[in-house]
């Protein structure tokens, strides 16, 4: 049987992946950032998951207005990196798990979630501007991806994305292999890219959500979109995709790690929590 | 009030700001599909070499046409454009996102820069 | 307030285009069925609904399994005519409601369903093959698709289709405008259309399945895509899309008119309900 | 046994029956591919004129390009081939879906007819 191990919540930005082709990660300015992801990447790197399914929305590089899904979930072998307007990453494609993904699909479906399947996907900053600062090349481990739709209104409500969560862990727990799964969620904390609120960032309200996240998160599922755009400026809505991440979690955690830095735009936010039914030494 | 309305976004008029609705979505349209196809990058090229003659071929409007060609991030936006698509547009023009946001709050970059938390701490060289 | 005035359930199938567009309707081997749609013709003519919300899906004319949506819904002021292989069919173009599909998307959205929203979708035979029995061009409302996947297993249960209608019938109730709506699920009753048993059909199941659908149609939503197909054929699975017309519905309902006709490869049935909290003498 | 086996589909070993399960579209999805692209005239006139290169520049394998060859249409769908689309390649080469089905029964399409309520009814001139 396999199991959740624990989850990640994180920020993701281009300039993030911006930073990492520069090479800034010891610049001064991007320095917190970076070192903020030091102790994440060695606990992944010693609990060497088998399976990771990363939560994130795709910024108009796979799907476009013709036909937005609500949710994405990608079923192939492989996961090709996306042009999001400024030429390919220098990565190689991700790792998918066609077996366990089908699993998924099987299961979200009974649990009525209703994903598009998508046998090709593309991958954009969404998880690729923070999955090198979480491991190294290669990919350590497959990579099944789910995107929400945190762009286009109606976006799915925080408890909707806490209950995938749940669902999420329920398939991991029906599959029938030892496989030990971690779980991420990305999106941008406070953040807003417009209008004259551009730049509005929200440091209080930031942590607030890190502490609820980690010991109360049902407290997070019952905040409107407008809630959540109120504190934290439009673009950060997309931090109810951690609330998926934290919904496949035990209702208790372990906590990991635990960063924030907010220099320029948005809040970095990164968590680690492990989950408190996990015995095996090496979480 | 039911709960669809409490949810679905855009009710409050925050300040300053203009939630991607799908009635934003739909006034966008053609202009937002007209930047995601800079996703190629032989469609950048293209629009980089005649940006008129790009536009057309993607049918916009020449109020459309006229909010690309001055760069008006702003207006873009508040007509429709997804800030995430129009940053395509911006990027294929050299045009950064801080730029385009000190542009949308009225400042210089240099002015916006120095509202930064992170700013102080930034080499300023580039 | 907008409300449900009834619903249509239907077959669909290629043959019967393809017998329209050779005007076999007086065809000995054709008019059966071309004769049956005659009564429900008529109701939809008096009852003149201002929309019509048509279930239904897409056989890979619009969506491919690169991206295949477990639920599609069309959001656009208008939905092209597919070619499926063979030229596009020499109808107009449907007109849809843009306003009221947005509205829509927010309330199932709401509700926790997860459509693909579609500001480009292009109509197959899933709608188009029994539209011009219902009702003369120019067509006489606007019509909201929404596209149900029937095809890639894991399709949605019976049950999710069925509280999908009901989602249907509280977005409606919500609908500030007077708008009456009509509500059709489509889909070919008995039929197997691969393998040996090529050409199944069971004209007891299917009109077991009418009887269920107008009286007791949570009998139905327990059932399970294996059931179904045992009975009615692989392909028959399509019926669940029946459900969600009924679940749109009053519990109890007025029966227009019933039909059922199985000359070649499919059941071809046709049912047309009345609800019956309308008073409105039109209906 | 979890709810999702009872739901998800072909598991009750339906006799002569190829339930079109994830692992079926993974496996065919390239063939399936090719076939969906007939949806286009211009691709049809192209796959009509040389099969072959048509089938090459979809990148089928030999054995899938075998089984269209063939027209075996049983074949096709044990493979992984989705009915619906597999009948856009059958409607580009004129072959109607009773052939097909006749075929799929090892029948010929007047013993296949014959099996039918409603061929008794159907003028059988054409
Ligand atoms: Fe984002
Ligand atoms: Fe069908």
């Amino acid at each position: 049987m396999a199991k959740i191990i624990g989850g990640i919540g994180t920020s993701h930005a281009p300039s993030i992946a911006h930073a990492y082709d520069k090479n800034l990660g010891q610049d001064e300015a991007w320095k917190p950032l970076f070192d903020g992801y030091g102790p994440v990447k060695d606990w992944l790197k010693e609990a060497a998951p088998d399976l990771i399914v990363m939560i994130y929305n795709d910024h108009m590089n796979r799907f476009f207005f013709d036909a937005y899904p609500t949710l994405a979930l990608g079923v192939g072998e492989v996961h090709e990196i996306a042009d999001e307007g400024w030429g390919k990453r220098n990565f190689p494609a991700l790792k998918g798990d066609a077996e366990f993904s089908w699993h998924l699909a099987r299961s979200l479906v009974a649990d009525e979630f209703d994903p598009t399947i998508c046998q090709e996907i593309t991958i954009d900053h969404g998880i690729l501007s923070i999955l090198p600062l979480l491991c190294d090349t290669p990919w350590p481990a497959p990579i099944v991806p789910i995107a929400v739709n945190v762009i286009q209104h109606p976006v799915p409500t925080a408890r909707r994305c806490y209950k995938l969560g749940q669902a999420i862990r329920h398939a991991v727990e029906l599959y029938d292999r030892d496989l030990r799964v971690a779980i991420v969620g990305t999106g941008g904390m406070s953040h807003q890219l417009h209008g004259k609120r551009f730049g509005f960032m929200n440091e209080e309200w930031d942590n607030e959500f890190l502490d609820a996240l980690e010991t109360n998160p049902e407290k997070l599922t019952v905040l409107s979109h407008d809630d959540y755009m109120e504190r934290g400026g439009a673009e950060s809505v997309e931090m109810i995709m951690w609330l998926t991440m934290r919904g496949a979690l035990t209702d208790k955690v372990n906590r990991i790690h635990r960063h924030y830095y907010a220099p320029y735009l948005t809040g970095f936010g990164l968590i680690a929590l492990g989950c408190t039914d996990i015995t095996d030494p090496s979480t | 009030m039911s709960r669809y309305l409490v949810e679905s976004g855009g009710n409050r008029n925050l300040p300053d700001t203009f939630v991607f609705t799908g009635e934003r979505s739909r006034k966008g349209y053609r202009l937002n599909k007209f930047a995601m196809s800079l996703t190629n990058p032989d469609n950048r090229d293209a629009f980089r070499a005649n940006e008129g003659a790009y536009m057309d071929r993607h049918h916009l409007s020449e109020a459309e046409k006229a909010m690309v060609t001055a760069r008006d991030w702003d207006a873009l936006i508040r007509y429709g454009g997804n800030v995430y698509i129009m940053v395509k547009v911006a990027g294929t023009l050299g045009v950064t996102l801080l730029q385009m946001g000190a542009q949308m709050r009225g400042q210089s970059l240099e002015e916006f820069m120095a509202t930064r938390p992170g700013a102080a701490a930034r080499p300023r060289k580039e």
